[in-house]
C-alpha cells in the first residue's frame, strides 16, 4: 500500500505522457495536438512537482514564529515548473495562432485535408 | 473533521464529473465544471487548514475570482455559434426565451 | 477554566458548521448525478454553490478566529455570493435561448399537461 | 491525506483521457479547464503553492479563452478520420512500458533522502534569511538565485508574443465570412445581459486589485510577476468577453501592448545592467544599494514588476489579435 501511494503520482505521470503523447502523434486535428502538448507539458510539471515534496514538510515560504526543526518543500522545481507554466501557454498561444493561419489558407484545420492540398498543387 | 470535508468534497466533485461525462447536452457539461470549479475554491481552502497554512487561502480566492472568466467565455462562445453557423440562426437569434 | 471551555465551544461550532455544509454539499451532488434535466440539475447544484458553501466557509471561519484569514474566507464567501448565482442565471438562459425546453409534468388527474 | 492525492490524481488522468477523447472541441476545451483545475489542487496538495498559484490563474482563465476564441475561428468539429499508424503506436506503447518499469526505481513520494533534496536544495533554504531575507524561497530563487534563468524565460514569453502577432499579421486575399463589424457585435448578447454586465464589471477592479497584491506581495506570500501577469491579463479578457474585443483593444491598443511588452523585457535587462555599471556582476542586485540585503530586495522587486508588465501585456495582446480577428 505504502508503495503504492509512493509512486502512485509517476504511473499518472507516465498515462498523461502517453495520452498527451498519442493526441499529439495519432490525431489529425492541429487543435485536438495542441490539447494534447498541453497534457505532455502538465506530465512533465508533475513529475517535477512529485520531486519536491518532502515528508512531513511545508510549503518553502517561512513564517513568523516557526518552529526551528520545520521542515520545507524543496523549491528547485518549484521554481522550474511556475516559468514553465507561463511559457508553455505563450507556446500554445502561437501554435493556436498557426492553427487559425492554416484555416484561413486550406479552409480546414485536418492534417489529411493539408496534406492533399499540398499534393494536388 | 477537515479530512470527511475534503472527502465529501473530492466525492462531490467525482458526482459532477461523471454527470460531465454522462451529460447528454453542452450545458450539462458547462454546469459540470462550474459545479467542480466552485468545489476546487472549497477543497483548497479546506487543504489550507488541513496543512495548518491559512496563509496560502490567496489561491482559493484566485480561483473564486476567475472562474467566473472561464465560465462567461464559455457560455459567450456557446451563445455566439448563431453567427458562425447561419444554418442555426433560426433558433437562437431571439434573445427572449420562447412563450411557452 | 472558562477559557477552555469557550474554546470546546468554538471548535464544536465550527465543526458542525463543517459537518452541515459537507452533507449539503453531497446531497447536491447526488442530486447533480440523478436528476432528470438540465433545470432540475441546476436547482440541485446551487444547493452545493450557495449553502454547502456558505457553511463551510463559515465553519472555518470560527475555525481561525480573527486573523486574516478570515477576512480572505470572508472576501472568498462574498465573491461566491456574487457569482455563482450569476453564472446560473447565464447558464439557464443560454440553454432556454438555445431551445433546451423544461421538462413538463404531466398531471396525473385530468391527463393535461400543467 | 493520502486520500487526497490519490483522487486528484485520479481526475487529473481521467479528464486527460476525456479531453483527448472528446470529438467536439469545445468539449475537449470543457475537459481541459477541468483538467487545470485538478492539476491545481495536486500541486498545492504537494507543497507547491506558487506553481498552484500560477496554474489558477493561468489554466482556470487564459487558456480556456484562448482556446475557445481559436476555436470560433477554427470551427470545432473534429473530423474523426482515424489516422492510424503503425510505429508510432508501437513507439508509444514500449514508451509507456519502460515508464512505468522506470518508476519502480523513482524514490518514493516524499522520501527526504531521495537525491534532489541533498546537493542544492538546503543551501537556498539556509541562505535566503541571510542573502536576501525574505519569506518567499521560490521568489529568491526565481528572481534573485537564478535570475538567467528568469531572463530567459521571460524573453521566451515576448518571443512567443511577437511570433502570434506576425502570423497573425498576414490576412487572405479574399472576402472575410465574418467581418470586423460583425466581429464587434459579437458579444451583443453578453452586453445585453444587465446582470452580467453589472457584476463582471464589479468584478474586473477587484481582480485587477488582486494581481496588484500577488505581484507585489509575491515576495511574503504565493505569487509573483508570473501569476500578477496572467491574473491581470485575465481582467482584461473578462473585459473583452462582456464589452465586445472592439471595446477592449480601444481600451488596450495593440501597439501599446507591444512597447509594454517590451518595456518590460527592458527592465529587467537593465537592471542587470545596471548593477554591472555599479561594479557587480550582470544581475547581481546587492550593489544596487548600500546595504547588499536591501539592494537584493530592491532588485528583486524591480524585476518582478518587468516580468509581470511582460506576461500581462503579452497575454493581453494574444487575447486582442485573437478576438478582433475576421472569420474567413
Amino acid at each position: 500500500m505504502d508503495t503504492f501511494l509512493g509512486l502512485y503520482n509517476y504511473w499518472i505521470y507516465v498515462g498523461l505522457l502517453v495520452v498527451g503523447l498519442y493526441a499529439v502523434l495519432l490525431k489529425g486535428n492541429y487543435i485536438k495536438r495542441m490539447i494534447g502538448l498541453g497534457i505532455f507539458q502538465a506530465a512533465v510539471f508533475l513529475l517535477f512537482i512529485s520531486m519536491d515534496k518532502v515528508e512531513g514538510g511545508t510549503g518553502p515560504i517561512f513564517r513568523y514564529g516557526q518552529d526551528i526543526t520545520t521542515i520545507f518543500a524543496n523549491p528547485l522545481p518549484q521554481v522550474l515548473i511556475l516559468t514553465a507554466i507561463v511559457v508553455s501557454i505563450a507556446v500554445t498561444a502561437l501554435g493556436l495562432a498557426l492553427a487559425i493561419r492554416i484555416k484561413e489558407e486550406y479552409g480546414s484545420i485536418e492534417e489529411s485535408d493539408t496534406l492533399r492540398a499540398d499534393r494536388d498543387e | 473533521m477537515l479530512e470527511v470535508c475534503g472527502l465529501a468534497l473530492l466525492v462531490t466533485m467525482g458526482l459532477a464529473l461523471s454527470r460531465g461525462v454522462l451529460g447528454p447536452s453542452i450545458f450539462d457539461r458547462v454546469l459540470a465544471v462550474n459545479m467542480i470549479g466552485t468545489k476546487t475554491v472549497l477543497l483548497l481552502s479546506v487543504i489550507a487548514f488541513l496543512y495548518d497554512r491559512p496563509d496560502f487561502i490567496d489561491l482559493a480566492l484566485a480561483y473564486a475570482l476567475i472562474n467566473f472568466i472561464g465560465v462567461m467565455a464559455i457560455l459567450q462562445f456557446v451563445q455566439n455559434k448563431a453567427l458562425r453557423n447561419p444554418s442555426v440562426e433560426k433558433t437562437v437569434s431571439q434573445d427572449r426565451p420562447p412563450e411557452a | 477554566m472558562e477559557n477552555e471551555l469557550f474554546q470546546t465551544l468554538t471548535s464544536l461550532l465550527a465543526y458542525s458548521c463543517i459537518a452541515i455544509g459537507s452533507a449539503f454539499i453531497v446531497i447536491g451532488g447526488i442530486g447533480v448525478l440523478r436528476m432528470p434535466e438540465i433545470y432540475t440539475r441546476m436547482h440541485a447544484s446551487s444547493v452545493t454553490e450557495t449553502a454547502g458553501s456558505l457553511f463551510v466557509l463559515i465553519g472555518l471561519m470560527i475555525l481561525s478566529g480573527l486573523s486574516l484569514a478570515t477576512v480572505k474566507l470572508f472576501a472568498i464567501a462574498l465573491f461566491l455570493l456574487f457569482t455563482s448565482p450569476v453564472s446560473t442565471y447565464a447558464l439557464v438562459n443560454t440553454a432556454l435561448v438555445a431551445g433546451q425546453k423544461p421538462a413538463v409534468v404531466k398531471d396525473q388527474t385530468s391527463g393535461a399537461s400543467v | 491525506m493520502s486520500f487526497l492525492f490519490f483522487f486528484t490524481l485520479s481526475f487529473v488522468l481521467i479528464s486527460a483521457v476525456l479531453a483527448v477523447h472528446a470529438r467536439d472541441l469545445f468539449v475537449s476545451t470543457i475537459w481541459l479547464g477541468v483538467f487545470s483545475l485538478m492539476m491545481a489542487s495536486n500541486f498545492f496538495i504537494l507543497d507547491a503553492a506558487d506553481v498552484a498559484i500560477t496554474e489558477a490563474a493561468v489554466g482556470a482563465g487564459v487558456s480556456t479563452v484562448l482556446f475557445l476564441s481559436a476555436l470560433a475561428l477554427t470551427g470545432e468539429k473534429e473530423s474523426g478520420r482515424r489516422v492510424y499508424r503503425l510505429i508510432p503506436s508501437i513507439a508509444l506503447l514500449t514508451l509507456a512500458v519502460v515508464l512505468m518499469i522506470v518508476s519502480l526505481d523513482h524514490p518514493r513520494l516524499g522520501d527526504p533522502s531521495a537525491p534532489v533534496h541533498q546537493h542544492i536544495a538546503p543551501w537556498y533554504l539556509s541562505e535566503t534569511p541571510v542573502l536576501i531575507d525574505i519569506p518567499n524561497v521560490v521568489t529568491a530563487v526565481l528572481a534573485s538565485f537564478r535570475g538567467y534563468d528568469t531572463l530567459g524565460e521571460t524573453l521566451v514569453v515576448f518571443t512567443a508574443g511577437i511570433g502570434v502577432l506576425s502570423v497573425l499579421g498576414f490576412r487572405p486575399k479574399r472576402k472575410a465570412v465574418v467581418t470586423a463589424a460583425q466581429v464587434s457585435r459579437r458579444t451583443v448578447r453578453i452586453r445585453d445581459h444587465l446582470i452580467l454586465r453589472v457584476v463582471g464589471k464589479l468584478l474586473i477592479p477587484v481582480i485587477m486589485l488582486f494581481a496588484l497584491v500577488v505581484q507585489f506581495h509575491g515576495e511574503y506570500s504565493p505569487g509573483g510577476g508570473f501569476s500578477a501577469g496572467a491574473l491581470f491579463a485575465a481582467a482584461v479578457m473578462l473585459y473583452g468577453i462582456l464589452e465586445g474585443p472592439d471595446r477592449s483593444i480601444k481600451a488596450m491598443p495593440q501597439v501599446i501592448m507591444l512597447r509594454l511588452a517590451a518595456l518590460g523585457a527592458s527592465i529587467y535587462i537593465f537592471v542587470g545592467i545596471f548593477g554591472m555599471l555599479l561594479g557587480g556582476n550582470f544581475l547581481d542586485y546587492g550593489v544596487l544599494s548600500s546595504n547588499p540585503v536591501a539592494g537584493q530586495q530592491l532588485g528583486i522587486l524591480l524585476i518582478e514588476f518587468g516580468v509581470g508588465l511582460t506576461v500581462a501585456s503579452v497575454l493581453t495582446m494574444v487575447f486582442n489579435a485573437f478576438a478582433g480577428r475576421e472569420t474567413y
